[in-house]
């Protein structure tokens, strides 16, 4: 009877060569001698890390690639989404919250201003910007001639409206804030008492001036609530804000501004765009672009069997051992915007009046200790094993990008077991019981807990890791609740200052405007540590201050507070994120740089469909 | 070809002298059905080889992450190679399956326990009792109970194997409760049930001592199906994400790294052996159920 | 009959309620909130306590409910979080999606079990007959989600046999044949995957029924009468062993439909049971507490439609 | 004397246990004759039943084999294949079931279930037939046909179901009726009715009719003509008056005996304890009966008992019945 039991054995293993079979033996391909240039360059690129298993250096990735051959008339690009839901489908840059929103808008963009390496409104787009620093005013300039997918012109009512919209009373978004309020005349239109925003000024048909209560270095990164996108007044104005986001201008035929404009959409599903023949650089060389939700288990194999050309935004990191074989393609990368970091909880959150209130008996108020947890972490390791360095240590809470803010000399923390043993020993930490573990220098016993976030596919394993890293050197962590906390209960847990809480995981996205004061001030409901001096409130005064505008003074300021974080340690950057884009070889050109201008109704295709992957 | 007209029962009755009592005829049954006997042994064997074994290894330990062996192939290191956190796929078999298992009894128990005892106490006594756990059971009916069970889940904060199995028995007795009943209730109405009624037998005697074995072997089925159930049920909840912790070794974690392509095609031995073993053990439950529920049915018997 | 369909419907009603409060109630308990999903440092904490408040979530779970179940009872059931639109739009248009995929599975569950329980209850203890035992055996004993992972990597990835996402190829226009068809192809191989997967049931018991049906009484009366033997499975054993597998049809449906969870979110097929999932990761509480509601509902109009068929189908069973 | 219907000459049905055949119905010959009601009785499992099913071909044939001879008009019923035996069926053959309940097909209507055997063994245009439903109907004495026809099984009584399995196996005027227990099932009233109706009907279409009961007033009533069976074989046969005067074997006494008297002054019936053997442990040599009259001593037994004809037309197997008496009666004349 057991032959059955065999029998199913036999069609298990089966499967599994027929799965083995299909990813191709890589003798066949390397037995192929006949390499066009651009192959054994890629093999070049690649033969290190097959030969050795070292994972490859950030900097060995390309940030553009330039594929051989002629280029086909018109064709068009296919575009994985890599989604494991339905994308929403708020195609509005005022309305949308979800980044594949984001991600699939960037095809038929609105943005009006163009921006450099160092994320600083240049003259290359649209509209140009000019400030008046003396009078807190800002004033943006339209290129002539812009036209909308519609064909209608580009006018200053279309870069009004997406003030109102924000500041209307009906809008339920998110992004009437703080800054926003900044704008002369917001509150007053937010709360009905006047009917249009006093602070914009229509100077003529292509000017448009907007006034700020003040003004700080980050209006030059849009930021203060400058707006960098335009909305479709000749379209939209007919439409209450309240129904905006059920509106099919919003959801199915969105008027652009960008290098396609959307045909035809697939609710949650797909999007069809068609080139814009009024694209203000002139049309695109491709027809089209298809883009599909695909999700995110099959995006690896999808892009091996050549369906798609390349993904809508980046790979995640993971994903990377999974693709990293496939002949097809090409892979760019782009370090990202964000930095993953290990915070202490060093006091709460006072409600009543908005500030953060250290609690001098913290458990983790040592800034020994803390240091020491820094130390004890072998980051450099996990980078390496689990994100073939594309991540790699942070020494600071400025990303890389930020090339003018950003400081290289700054050691910030790295592995070394032994420089943690000696701090601790240093600080009166001593394992006085046996049991394997320090206490405190009081002699009581130190139970760390730590909160980490649940979700990538290896949050779980580096968890387990960091927790051994710190046993290593005698402190004992524990997880928080057991286990590692899915997203929403991890901020809800982290935002309210549970006393569960005494360390945790979490990361920062940047966006373009480095300025650290709403994550780390005073005032700042996000200063989840809830570290705070005046020292600290200096500093970061310094960099929004007035006398930023001097980029070699606001550089001091980001350096001098980036020493204080570093030296406090109320958190430790733990990771730079490097994004992952694959670009099939038919893409003749594309790239990834921030600071090129490079557009999309640039792109070329060579082939009449994607390459397919020999392995 | 042909259609079982014979009189089987009347054969029976003529080979068994005297009418056997469920044990026997189980037994009888199995001796019959080589598969049965095979699964049942082999089911004893591994389970009792999972606990003896998970005896003898230290989680903590095991479950110790090493990066530099990530996805370690089967070789000598470890013998059906390694994770993703580099710890040994077959510690991790061993736990996670003593895991799966216990959770799966766990739940099997408790909900056969409190399903028994609800659907013999509202079977026999019928009435008020009976309308109101009927109440009950019907709202429990319209619960979507993976739905809820995954709410729970994200609710519960000191989240464990213990409540784990809680929230699981906690929506799963009803099936059981329901059959239960409706056996009992026509169990109930027998003569001999009667005769013990008049005779002044006591309820509680009566329900546990004569309604009960009676129904014996259709609760054996419930069980050993409800069994197999649990252990796809767990496992399925941790693939989702919402079953066990990560960080226990479980059957469905293992196998739910199949869920990243390049595990599934080029490192089986990650998720395979976890499959297999499920498979294997429901495979085993099924024939043994199986039998079981033939012995229960004269009609379905081997010869 | 129709009274007594009509009182099963009004005693559906408390029982929603009840469930209702029950999936309120543990949805207040969930941690975080839609908007804790929108925090990142350019998002302002005081806007996000704005949209809270104006939401209702500082309310009390009691002031909340009567609110919502008022607006429920009108058929609102308030407005999906993430995206933006009424929650019953919302559903609408993924209960539809899983009811065809549902509906689909349906047809090619019973087009592959039927046979397969037919063949091996009138071959009973064949070789056939245990070769049938063995697959609906292995069927209910495959994780559901390796066999699909399996077969969309086979028949999605490497042969290129069915589309791989969506629900439909763009390129058709809603309403015409094409489109249609696409819409059934891209149902396929989960549909597939589902219905292999789900014929242990049918299988095991169209067998012991038919089995059963084998020695009844009728059947020998029928072979008296000296009717050819295929006649009397076809119009006595079939007929009598499949009219209960008819009346299976309500139970299997939303059997499904709850199944759903599973090869929705491995197929990324945008149903309810891949829409629960994602609103549970973004708490999007008034869709959660509307999915649960309207599969306790399904659940209930289920084992009703189960009870209808059957009563049509078996002279016996009169609803009265 | 009118002629031979059927004649079945030393008859083994066997039952499959495990690879081996036990055989439950153990060389029986029997005649049956035209316009003759021939009754088998015989206490449950004896196999009577068996001896019907074998002789109308239901059993089951993958568990059941069936060798000796059933000639029926010159045919071997005993070696006839499926397809054939379907030609016989029905049409020559009609069957009669012991549970009116159960013997109906619970989701098809009476007019349908009476019609399906004319399908096959008639040439009867579809209206022919409907007519002939009804006239069956009327033939068995139900009341309103035509709303009957419409009818599903549950809807009738317990007596109304027999007639219409009675109805359905005289649909095609068989030549033999086998009835197995036909009233069984039913009240003692409507007993009488269906026992009259019976020989109604017998009396009509002039069919040999076998009559398996274990009802000893049902076969005084209605019977020509008695085989008793024990354990497969026949152990006494005679025409019915005959058996009733004068019961010879031990068991057919024993029998008779455990019917109480009305008027017998005696309290204590005389019955013999034991069970019937079952299939598996019966002994396949001597008398069957011997173990259960163990006061007779084993010389009054033959060795391989056969049926003797002690006078005509009345046949006892084995010679212990000379010696028999109850026991704490006066012995025989061994002693």
């Amino acid at each position: 009877m057991s032959k059955k039991l065999w029998a199913l054995l036999v069609i298990l293993l089966a499967f599994m060569l027929v799965l083995g079979a299909c990813k191709g033996s890589e003798n066949s391909s390397e037995g192929n001698t006949e390499t066009t240039p651009k192959e054994t360059e890629k093999e070049k690129e690649e033969k290190p890390e097959e030969k050795t298993e070292e994972p490859a250096e950030t900097s060995e990735f390309p940030l553009i690639v330039d594929n051989e051959g002629e280029a086909i008339k018109g064709g068009t690009l296919k575009v994985a989404l890599g989604t494991d839901s339905p994308f929403q489908g708020i195609f509005s840059w005022v309305l949308y919250e979800d980044g594949y929103d984001a991600d699939i808008m960037a095809y038929s963009s609105n943005a009006i201003f163009a921006t450099d390496g160092d994320f600083l409104v240049n003259d290359k787009g649209i509209a140009t910007l000019e400030v008046d620093q003396a009078n807190n005013k800002a004033i943006v300039k339209i290129r002539e001639g812009v036209k909308w997918s519609d064909g209608e012109p580009l006018k200053i009512e279309d870069l009004i409206l997406p003030y109102l919209i924000i500041g209307h009373p009906d809008y339920q978004g998110i992004r009437y804030d703080g800054d926003f309020q900044n704008i002369v005349g917001a509150v007053e239109y937010h709360d009905g008492k006047a009917d249009t925003i006093s602070g914009l000024k229509k100077i003529d048909e292509t000017t448009l001036e907007i006034s700020f209560q003040k003004l700080s270095p980050a209006i030059f990164s849009v930021g203060d609530g400058l707006w960098s996108y335009a909305e479709p007044n000749h379209i939209l104005k007919d439409i209450p804000i309240g129904q905006l986001l059920e509106s099919d201008a919003v959801r199915k035929n969105p008027v652009t501004l960008g290098a396609f404009k959307i045909d035809k959409i697939v609710p949650g599903e797909s999007v069809q765009f068609v080139r814009n023949e009024h694209y203000w650089k002139g049309p695109a060389k491709l027809d089209g672009v298809l883009l599909k939700a695909v999700p995110s288990t099959s995006i690896a194999a999808a892009i091996q069997s050549g369906e798609y050309d390349m993904t809508a935004g980046s790979l995640p990191a993971t994903k990377y051992p999974e693709v990293k074989d496939f002949d097809n393609i090409t892979i760019l990368a782009q370090p990202e915007l964000s930095y993953s970091y290990l915070g202490f909880k060093l006091g709460k959150f006072d409600t009543v009046n908005g500030i953060s209130v250290m609690d001098p008996n913290a458990k983790m108020g040592d800034v020994k200790l803390r240091q020491a947890m820094g130390y004890a972490l072998d980051v450099e390791q996990v980078n390496e094993v689990y994100y073939d360095n594309l991540r790699s240590r942070a020494n600071s809470l400025i990303p890389p990008v930020f090339k003018s803010f950003y400081d290289s000399s700054l050691k910030g923390y790295y592995y070394d077991k032994d420089k943690a043993i000696e701090i601790l020993d240093g600080a009166g930490y001593k394992d006085t019981d046996g049991d394997g573990f320090r206490e405190t220098p009081k002699g009581e016993k130190l139970e760390i807990k730590m909160a980490g976030m649940a979700g990538d596919a290896i949050a779980e394993e580096m968890a387990a890791f960091w927790m051994q890293n710190w046993a290593d050197v005698g402190l004992k962590v524990v997880l928080s609740t057991g286990r590692l906390i899915e997203f929403q209960t991890f901020y809800d847990k982290v935002e309210v200052d549970d006393p569960e809480i005494d360390i945790y995981m979490a990361a920062w996205g940047t966006g373009t405007n480095p300025s650290p004061a709403g994550l780390y001030g005073k005032n700042a409901a996000f200063n989840f540590s809830r570290f705070t001096t005046p020292e600290l409130d200096a500093l970061l005064t310094a960099i929004d201050s007035p006398d930023a505008f001097d980029p070699a003074f606001r550089a001091n300021a980001f350096r001098e507070w980036q020493e204080y974080m570093e030296e406090n340690a109320q958190v430790i950057p733990t990771q730079f994120r490097t994004a992952i884009y694959t670009i099939n070889d038919r893409v003749k050109h594309y790239d990834v740089n921030y600071d090129t201008e490079f557009d999309l109704n640039e792109v070329e295709l060579t082939a009449d469909a994607p390459a397919k992957s020999t392995k | 070809m042909s259609v079982n007209v014979g009189n089987v029962k009347d054969i029976n009755e003529n080979i068994i002298s005297s009418p056997p009592t469920g044990i026997q005829v189980i037994a009888r049954e199995f001796k019959k059905d080589k598969l049965a006997m095979f699964s049942l042994i082999g089911l004893v064997t591994v389970i009792l080889g999972i606990y003896v074994a998970a005896f003898f290894l230290d989680q903590e330990t095991l479950m110790k992450v090493s990066l530099r062996d990530k996805f370690a192939e089967p070789g000598d290191k470890f013998f059906l190679g390694a994770d993703q956190g580099g710890r040994s796929i077959l510690a991790q078999l061993i736990l996670g399956a003593r895991n799966s298992i216990t959770i799966a009894l766990s739940v099997t128990i408790i909900t056969g326990i409190f399903g028994i005892a609800v659907g013999l106490i509202t079977g026999y006594f019928g009435g008020l009792i009976d309308n109101i756990f009927m109440r009950i059971i019907d709202f429990f009916i319209t619960i979507p109970v993976l739905m809820i069970i995954i709410v729970f889940v994200v609710i519960i904060p000191k989240y464990n194997v213990v409540t784990f199995i809680f929230i699981m028995s906690a929506f799963l007795w009803v099936s059981t409760a329901r059959l239960v009943r409706s056996k009992s209730l026509t169990e109930s109405r027998r003569d001999y049930v009667n005769a013990s009624k008049t005779m002044g037998t006591g309820d509680a005697k009566i329900i546990f001592t004569e309604i009960m074995p009676n129904i014996s072997s259709i609760l054996i089925v419930d069980m050993t199906l409800s069994f197999a159930g649990n252990v796809g049920l767990e496992t399925g909840l941790s693939y989702l994400g919402f079953g066990l912790p990560q960080s226990v070794p479980s059957l469905g974690t293992l196998v739910s790294y199949a869920n990243n392509p390049l595990i599934l095609q080029e490192k089986w031995w990650v998720w395979l052996p976890a499959s297999l073993l499920i498979l294997l053990l429901m495979l085993a439950i099924n024939y043994v159920g199986q039998a079981i529920r033939r012995s229960a049915d004269a009609r379905q018997r081997l010869g | 009959m129709w009274k007594t369909i009509l009182r099963r419907v009004l005693v559906m009603i408390p029982q929603l309620f009840v469930l209702s409060l029950l999936i309120f109630i543990l949805a207040s308990f969930m941690p975080g909130d839609p908007f804790t999903g929108l925090i990142t440092p350019e998002s302002d904490p005081n806007r996000l306590e704005e949209l809270r408040e104006a939401a209702g979530f500082y309310d009390p779970w009691y002031v909340q409910y009567y609110n919502w179940i008022v607006n429920a009872a009108q058929g609102d059931f308030g407005k999906s979080y993430t995206y933006k639109i009424a929650v019953a739009d919302l559903i609408g248009d993924r209960a539809l999606n899983t009811f065809w995929l549902s509906l689909l599975s349906v047809v090619l569950l019973y087009l592959i079990a039927i046979p397969l329980g037919v063949l091996a209850g009138r071959y009973q203890d064949t070789f056939l007959d245990k070769t049938i035992v063995l697959y609906s055996f292995i069927s209910y004993a495959i994780p559901t989600f390796v066999l699909s992972l399996i077969f969309l990597f086979l028949f999605g990835y490497q042969f290129h046999w069915f589309p791989t996402t969506g629900t439909v190829d763009i390129k058709y226009d809603q309403g015409s044949w094409g489109y249609i068809w696409s819409k059934i192809y891209h149902m396929l191989l989960p549909a597939i995957t589902y219905a292999i997967l789900g014929t242990t049931g049918v299988i095991q018991y169209l067998r012991s029924e038919i089995i059963d049906s084998k020695s009844m009484d009728y059947v020998r009366t029928a072979r008296s009468k000296g009717i050819p033997i295929r006649k009397v499975y076809s119009k006595h054993i079939f007929r009598n062993s499949l009219l209960p597998i008819a009346a299976f049809l309500g139970f299997t449906i939303t059997g499904l439909l709850g199944g759903s969870i599973f090869i929705e979110t491995i197929f990324g097929y945008p149903g309810m049971g891949q829409l629960f999932v994602q609103s549970i990761t973004s708490r999007d509480y008034s869709v959660i507490t509307a999915l649960v509601l309207l599969l306790g509902f399904l659940t209930l109009l289920g084992s009703l439609l189960s009870d209808i068929i059957m009563s049509i189908v078996d002279p016996r069973i009169r609803i009265d | 004397m009118t002629g031979e219907l059927l004649t079945i000459k030393d008859l083994h049905t066997g039952f499959r246990i495990k690879d081996t055949y036990y055989d439950a119905v153990d060389g029986v010959s029997i005649t049956l004759k035209k316009n003759e009601i021939l009754a088998i009785v015989g206490e449950s499992g004896c196999g009577k039943s068996t001896l019907a099913t074998s002789i109308i071909g239901l059993h089951d044939h993958n568990k059941t084999k069936v060798q000796g001879e059933i000639s029926y008009n010159g045919l071997n019923l005993a070696l006839l294949d499926e397809d054939n035996f379907n030609k016989v069926r029905g049409e020559e053959i009609g069957m009669i079931f012991q549970d009116p309940l159960s013997a109906l097909n619970p989701l098809m209507r009476i007019g349908e279930q009476i019609e399906e055997g004319l399908i096959y063994h008639t040439n009867l245009s579809k209206d022919a037939r409907e007519k002939r439903v009804l006239e069956l109907l009327s033939q068995v004495g139900i009341p309103k046909p035509k709303r009957v026809i419409r009818q599903f099984p549950h809807q009738l009584s317990g007596g109304m179901r027999q007639r219409v399995i009675i109805a359905i196996a005289i649909s095609c005027k068989p030549k033999i009726i086998i009835a197995d227990e036909p009233t069984t099932a039913l009240d003692v009233t409507i007993q009488a009715q269906i026992l009259d109706l019976l020989i109604d009907l017998q009396a009509e279409t002039g069919a040999g009719i076998i009559l398996i009961t274990h009802d000893l007033g049902v076969v005084a009533e209605v019977a020509d003509r008695v085989a008793v069976m024990y354990a497969g074989q026949i152990i006494e046969e005679a025409p019915v008056d005959e058996l009733f005067s004068n019961p010879q074997h031990p068991y057919t006494r024993s029998l008779f005996n455990s019917i109480p008297q009305m008027n017998s002054e005696d309290d204590k019936l005389q019955v013999i304890q034991g069970l019937v053997p079952s299939l598996v442990k019966l002994p396949r040599t001597g008398c069957r009966f011997s173990s259960r009259i163990p006061w007779i001593p084993a010389r009054a037994h033959e060795e391989n008992p056969i049926l003797h004809e002690i006078s005509p037309g009345h046949l006892v197997r084995c010679t212990c019945w000379q010696h028999f008496h109850f026991e704490g009666e006066r012995g025989g004349s061994f002693q």
